[in-house]
């Protein structure tokens, strides 16, 4: 296997006519298809701010910028991850691999976590509603629409991690299964709980508090790290391998592509709106 | 690639010709060519009434000259070629191929340019007319006339901005009409469309092109009528199950005309006096049930009507001649216990709302229901009997809003489905006294 | 040089995964007929010939809609039909004649034609593949399932649609269409966008990816080529309307202020978004009805294009303009003076492409040999008809003008001249022409010609009146007119000219359907045509081509007629060189497609009534659709899960030299 | 074009980008962080505006040509997504500009009253 895999150029497929692998163009037609998507978006919302209807919500008197920027540095470092991710099994190391794409997925859910956080404290806080203001209207809809996008990104990336432990000889769908359930309530947990849930610690909130009202989704998230951990043993030859680097690859297109909407709208959204 | 040669094909060669001869024979067999094909109806865009209709109109047919010469002369080359290099036998298509020729770069090019060319000579009117149809010109502004027409589901109200009335409780409001935009001929009229619901468009062909009444947004055209005249107009924007009879009328009068008119408008509601109170054992003018109407007749326009819709207009404004106190006096008492002054207003009597159009001189009016009845009696009374049947789901119908039966289920409110012939006998004296 | 073409034939390239058995929740289906063979198929024919199958019949249902719609409006004043269901049907008939025939039938032609037309296998992604036909079919079902409820009235969907085709805000709020069918179109429309995206980045990905060893872009066949630029068209121009179809379910299910003007929302903006896909969907409609003229116009000529670069790049540049003249169908909206006529100037602009390739079709004719065979006249009734509607589309450019026409019956005809003048009549050759390659059999000739005279008259005497109608002042979707109005002759002929143009489209299909059992047998090659499809065997056998063709010239299959010898002994090699690999590799059937665009029913279906409880035999099991939405979509991402770890497997097909095809599986 | 890697050692894998990666995410950081106190800063209007919307566009590119590798693919990639790029981008150029016309002013709720009155 490995004196194949020595042989793979990653910047060219010599299976197909331009020499993109096709799952690259794929995704590359994709984003640019996904670019005119968050182009509407982003336009609906600056419509409205640049033409406000009386008494619309002030932004600046909503936002946090402290928080946001610190969201927008995790959803970068996350980006290096991925990078790192790709950059790792394109040199053939699986192990280093799922490291990067838990570290790309924590952070992920870092970032998740942040907005659900943000969202709420608009809502309860604020009392900014997805239909009380169009400028909660179109804020929500666009930020949630990007946070969609940033979720799906990780159940994909849980999906990769999951499958960079298919065993070889085949077999071993349920215990893939499991893995991946295992995954998902992690990480779903994680950024609908508890990054959320320390926010507020920071902010001041009692952590004990935290832990006694919502004790079920933590033994959840608990158990759900033992049984990644446990799972994450390594188990034998596995079938993935540094040809698969294409696939890591398109999804850190993806994931990148999440980010760089995300670098627009910081300061189409949010910065801008301090002048 | 060996084929016989079957017999139909003769048949096809001549299908050209015979297309060419049934079409001849549809047009001269139809007895009513000229009126089909003069286009003269009342909402032609092409006989116009008016300045910027006129000029869109000219425009148009700048676009028309253009593509027509463009027409003759492709099609002729497309014609020549298809008769010309036909195949004309077996041996023809089994020969030889043809030269096996890529193309021409300088007829390329040079067809390119010269549909350029063509193109400008339709671009330099149109950015002019832009322009020109977009606002009044200058030197006529100070002559121009306001109006903001306001689209509802499925009718139209008008507001003369500029012309002030008294309201009875102090105050003075514009003037407000419903579905008939009176106007001065002569004289350039500025019209803001607005909305309260849906999408809706003002068009008046012969006058001017449409614009769309945009919700939250302004939008301004103007027009102006050569001549006194009576203008169809329509909503010419899908916007909902009524769409297609959501219509409504502009009537250019002359000067002096509109003054008179306009004085009249401006005093409140006409009351019936009492002086004839003798005649009101009088039988009731209106036999209700004697009324026969086909659901499938044309009811907007009887002969009369259409041969002289402007004279028609000048009747309808001369008050009803055997009007009966009593009876009008019961149908304002209805007006009110029937609710209809909830959603309709009528200036210096009881009616308040604002969701129906202001009926204050609606007897006036040449039509009711948005252009699609003419205003007689009968059809009026036939309007209040059924008005679902002739607007499919107007406010009208359920009496404004709908009741929830015990089923969960929303019913027209029963107060107004259940007029009596009498009842509506007497809401027509009284609608029709309000000249 | 060989190795290189066996390495091409191998869709999966060396990163295929070797295949292994065992981590399948589903056998993997091998049937290759029945049922099970039809769902499951990955076969780029077998899905062209669903989408194919699906879209005629959907073409018949807007034409039936359409003849209810000519039968209300025969005479004045008619209560044929009522305003609601009327309202219904011509939403319905846009809607349906739009995304359900025409959209499906383009696609059904990419699917069989493309791989045929670059020289490979399938398309490069097989199961995506599937599955965009069957997201495809679940958005037919939402679209139309309104319609039960005029039958069943238990199936509260207040009828059909009825917000016409592009239901412009606010008509498709809440307060103004309280109906469900609303909600199921919203749906309806996006699923048909997803299963449209889909489509187009495979379609992308094969032509620009798939092509055979020497078959340069610009040797392409125009077809592929304009399926290309459109695939491009589809992934650029639906993510506008996706968000606009978001923004309106948010307004209806989540009481978001997008559309709603009381909270300070522009409909306007509903318009802006629908139509920077709208416009674009145009070109969408058109673009491969060109391509096929531009293929069916050299064959029937025996002469290649002419300007065939010049086709070319006038196509790429309808499909950019088309990005730039949205607003021209606002003009009456009052976008400013300076908006509409930059507006209208780009519009004229884009005359210009379009008009450069009908001077290239003349071009083509000129000094050929026509033969006026069925899908011939066809594609020349295209030319005429089409210009003829691109005419009135000029007309429409003068913004002030427009104001007088939009929205009126010349509206009507213009569009119709376009969208069956052009897009149906090219259909109408493209599948005449193709159907013996794909069946096996020709169409006779004298029913073809038959059919065509009755939908060319039929054609035309439904339409042209309507240019009359519309400068006489009728505006459209009015479910009824009055007499003295001066549209009832106009009106008339319509109504009738529809009638004889059903009778030509029955006599159409009725006349495929006997052929497809009775019709001569077709050889491989029955036109004498140019591109590699006619190089292969009529049906095409499963792999398509025994050897991966290597492209000489831009119109293959005729340069090889012409040089023999030379490519029998190229063929010979590469079928050798590629057995020495393996054979040809197959990609597997799978049942994850169907199966997730099942996942994708059950939660859109559900999504859409949301806010309505759940009843079962007269008592309420849930108080919202959201379990049974969250079911759906889980069944839709299990599905994708398993898609993912199932891997494109594959076999292997070994041609004898007697031309016997064996089969083999497992690891090579 | 296919000719495989002559160099077939068991070495030959892409050469690691790790610490050059690393160098970009401390670029970006680092221009977030500009951009954060930018806006605070006592200065034009329009040169903030400027230097921001310059700013997102480095970061933007820095992550499409490095991390996502568009600098060491083919060029098409590169091609591809602009196409996307730039119709996104000129049409939220043309739209912001219709909307900001003065033709299109919405109606303020002050007009809208006086509307509703009148009828009354």
């Amino acid at each position: 296997m490995n004196s194949h895999a020595a042989t793979i150029d990653h910047h060219h497929d010599a299976t197909t006519a331009t020499g993109i692998p096709n799952k690259k163009l794929l995704w590359w037609a994709f984003l640019a298809s996904d670019c005119m998507f968050f182009g509407a978006l982003i336009s609906t919302h600056l419509v409205y701010r640049l033409n406000p209807p009386p008494g619309n919500a002030v932004p600046t008197q909503i936002f946090n910028i402290e928080l946001t920027s610190f969201s927008t540095f995790i959803l970068l470092m996350s980006s290096l991850l991925m990078a790192l991710a790709v950059n790792a099994i394109q040199r053939g190391n699986v192990r280093s691999t799922r490291t990067m794409l838990l570290g790309t997925m924590f952070f992920g859910c870092l970032f998740l976590g942040g907005q659900v956080f943000e969202f709420t404290h608009f809502v309860y806080v604020k009392k900014m509603t997805l239909s009380n203001s169009i400028f909660g209207s179109t804020f929500f809809t666009l930020t949630g629409t990007h946070g969609t996008h940033v979720a799906i990104g990780v159940l994909l990336l849980g999906m990769m991690y999951v499958r960079t432990f298919k065993p070889a000889q085949g077999g071993g769908l349920l215990l893939n299964f499991v893995h991946l359930l295992a995954v998902c309530v992690t990480f779903g947990v994680a950024f609908i709980w508890f990054v959320p849930g320390m926010i507020e610690v920071v902010y001041g909130a009692s952590f004990s508090e935290l832990l006694r009202e919502h004790a079920i989704p933590f033994a959840a998230g608990i158990v759900g790290l033992i049984a990644l951990i446990a799972l994450g043993r390594t188990r034998g030859a596995v079938e993935f391998g540094e040809k698969n680097a294409i696939d890591v690859e398109a999804i850190g297109l993806y994931w990148h592509f999440v980010d760089i909407v995300w670098i627009i709208i910081f300061t189409a959204v949010y910065l801008l709106e301090y002048l | 690639m060996t084929r016989t040669r079957p017999a139909y094909r003769k048949f096809f060669r001549f299908a050209p010709a015979f297309l060419a001869g049934l079409g001849l024979v549809l047009l001269t067999s139809c007895n009513k060519v000229h009126q089909v094909f003069s286009l003269s109806g009342p909402q032609s865009t092409m006989v116009t009434d008016g300045p910027v209709a006129a000029r869109q109109w000219d425009l148009f047919m700048i676009t028309v000259y253009v593509t027509t010469f463009i027409f003759i002369v492709v099609g002729a080359v497309l014609a020549y070629a298809q008769i010309k290099f036909r195949a004309k036998s077996e041996a023809d298509e089994k020969s030889e191929p043809p030269h096996q020729g890529h193309g021409n770069p300088l007829i390329e090019i040079g067809l390119i340019a010269a549909s350029v060319a063509l193109l400008v000579i339709i671009a330099i009117p149109t950015v002019r007319d832009i322009w020109y149809t977009h606002d009044v010109p200058d030197e006529e502004k100070g002559n121009a006339l306001d109006v903001t027409a306001t689209g509802y589901q499925w009718w139209f109200q008008f507001k003369y901005d500029t012309e002030m009335v008294k309201l009875p409780a102090g105050g003075e409001t514009p003037l407000v009409t419903g579905n008939e935009l009176v106007v001065p001929a002569g004289r350039p009229i500025r019209v803001q469309v607005r909305t309260v619901d849906v999408i809706h468009s003002f068009w008046v062909p012969k006058l001017a092109g449409k614009v769309d009444m945009m919700p939250n947004r302004a939008n301004f055209l103007w027009f102006k009528a050569d001549r006194p005249g009576y203008y169809y107009g329509q909503c010419a924007e899908y916007c909902g199950e009524s769409h297609a009879i959501m219509r409504f009328r502009v009537i250019a009068l002359a000067q002096p005309d509109y003054d008179k008119w306009l004085a009249n408008q401006k005093q409140p509601a006409r009351s019936v006096t009492a002086k004839s109170l003798a005649a009101a054992a009088s039988v009731p003018r209106v036999q209700f049930a004697s009324m026969k109407l086909e659901s499938g007749a044309a009811l907007s326009g009887s002969p009369e009507f259409d041969a002289n819709p402007l004279a028609a207009w000048h009747k309808q404004q001369d008050v009803e001649k055997d009007e009966d106190p009593a009876l009008v006096a019961k149908g304002r008492q209805l007006f009110s216990d029937k609710t209809c002054v909830s959603c309709h207003s009528i200036r210096g009597h009881e009616g308040i709302g604002v969701t129906g159009p202001d009926l204050t001189r609606v007897g006036s009016r040449s039509t009711v229901a948005a252009g699609v009845l003419e205003n007689t009696p009968q059809l009026l009374g036939e309007w209040l009997r059924r008005p679902n049947h002739y607007k499919p789901g107007n406010k009208m119908w359920f009496g404004g809003f709908k009741v929830q039966d015990t089923q969960g289920e929303w019913q027209p409110n029963p107060k107004l489905s259940e007029l009596s012939d009498a009842e509506i006998n007497a809401l027509v004296s009284y609608l029709h006294s309000l000249k | 040089m060989a190795e290189a073409i066996a390495k091409h034939a191998y869709t999966g390239g060396a990163h295929a995964p070797v295949k292994k058995a065992t981590f399948e929740l589903f056998a993997r289906p091998t049937a290759k007929t029945g049922l099970v063979g039809w769902l499951t198929t990955v076969d780029h024919k077998k899905i062209g010939m669903l989408y194919g199958g699906f879209a005629i019949f959907f073409f018949l249902v807007g034409g039936l809609e359409a003849l209810l719609i000519r039968t209300q409006l025969i005479v004045p004043n008619n209560h044929f039909l009522e305003a609601q269901t009327y309202n219904e049907l011509f939403t319905m008939h846009g809607t349906t004649m739009i995304f359900l025939a025409v959209m499906p039938l383009n696609a059904a032609f990419f699917n069989l034609l493309i791989p045929l037309q670059v020289g490979a296998r399938d398309v490069a992604f097989p199961r995506l593949n599937s599955f965009s036909l069957w997201v495809w079919v679940v958005g037919a079902i939402l679209l139309n399932v309104g319609w039960l409820s005029h039958f069943v009235p238990a199936w509260k969907f207040g009828g059909a649609p009825s917000v016409g085709w592009f239901g412009y805000a606010p008509l498709t709020s809440k307060a103004f269409t309280p109906q469900l069918s609303t909600d199921l179109w919203v749906f309806g429309l996006q699923v048909l966008g997803l299963s449209s995206i889909v489509a187009s980045l495979n379609f992308i990905v094969t032509i620009i990816n798939m092509r055979a060893p020497g078959l340069t872009m610009m040797r392409l066949p125009v077809f592929t080529w304009m399926a290309l630029v459109t695939s491009f068209l589809l992934i650029l121009a639906l993510p506008a309307i996706a968000i606009a179809l978001v923004e309106v379910m948010f307004d209806r299910n989540f009481g978001t202020n997008f559309f709603e003007v009381s909270g300070g929302g522009q409909p306007i903006l509903w318009q802006h978004l629908f139509w920077v896909f709208g416009h674009p969907e145009v070109y969408i409609l058109i673009l491969p009805p060109m391509g096929y003229v531009s293929e069916i116009l050299p064959t029937f000529s025996r002469k290649p294009l002419f300007g065939y670069p010049i086709i070319v790049f006038s196509g790429v540049a309808i499909g950019f303009i088309g990005f730039g003249v949205w607003s021209h169908h606002m003009f009456t909206t009052g976008l400013g003076n300076v908006a509409t006529a930059a507006f209208a100037l780009a519009t004229m602009a884009i005359a210009v492409p379009t008009g450069v390739k009908i001077f290239n079709w003349i071009g083509t004719l000129w000094g050929g040999q026509i033969m006026t065979r069925v899908p011939m006249m066809f594609a020349l009734g295209f030319i005429w008809m089409f210009m003829l509607g691109g005419f009135s589309g000029i007309m429409h450019s003068a913004a002030p003008a427009d104001a007088q026409q939009q929205d009126s019956y010349f509206v009507i005809a213009h569009f119709h001249y376009v969208l069956i003048g052009g897009a149906t009549f090219a259909l109408l050759a493209a599948i005449h022409y193709w159907f013996p390659k794909f069946f096996g059999r020709m169409v006779p000739e004298f029913w073809g010609k038959l059919s065509f005279w009755l939908i060319f008259i039929g054609f035309n005497c439904t339409f042209f009146p309507m240019h009359f109608l519309g400068l006489n002042g009728m505006p459209r979707r009015t479910w009824t007119y009055d007499s003295n109005m001066g549209w009832n002759e106009g009106n008339l002929v319509a109504s009738c000219g529809a009638y004889l143009l059903g009778l030509g489209i029955f006599t159409y299909f009725a006349v495929l359907i006997w052929s497809f059992f009775k019709g001569k047998v077709a050889g491989n090659d029955p036109w004498d045509g140019r591109t590699m499809e006619w190089s292969i065997p009529s049906p095409p056998p499963e792999h398509n081509f025994a050897a991966i063709p290597t492209v000489h010239a831009r119109d293959a299959w005729w340069y090889e007629k012409h040089h023999q010898e030379e490519i029998a002994q190229e063929r010979a090699e590469h079928i050798q060189a590629e057995e020495s690999h393996g054979g040809i590799h197959m990609p597997d059937q799978s049942w994850y497609p169907i199966i997730a665009a099942f996942g994708l029913l059950i939660g859109t279906y559900n999504m859409a009534q949301l806010h309505h409880p759940v009843e079962m035999f007269n008592k309420v099991i849930f108080a919202t659709h959201l379990p049974l939405a969250i079911t759906g979509l889980c069944i839709l991402v299990t599905a994708c899960y398993l898609w993912s770890l199932e891997g494109p497997g594959g076999y292997h097909l070994h041609i004898a030299p007697d031309g016997k095809v064996t089969e083999s599986r497992g690891d090579h | 074009m296919s000719a495989p890697a002559t160099t077939a050692d068991a070495g030959h894998h892409e050469p690691s980008k790790f610490h050059f990666y690393i160098q970009i995410a401390m670029i970006l950081s680092v221009i977030t962080g500009v951009e954060v106190v930018l806006v605070y800063l006592p200065i034009a209007k329009w040169f903030v505006v400027t230097a921001l919307c310059t700013l997102s566009a480095v970061k933007f590119m820095f992550v499409i040509f490095f991390f996502m590798h568009l600098r060491w693919d083919k060029v098409f990639c590169t091609i591809l997504f602009f196409i996307g790029l730039v119709l996104a981008g000129g049409t939220m150029w043309a739209l912001l500009h219709i909307f900001g016309a003065d033709a299109s002013k919405p109606l303020s709720a002050a007009m809208l009253e006086t509307a509703h009155l009148a009828i009354a």
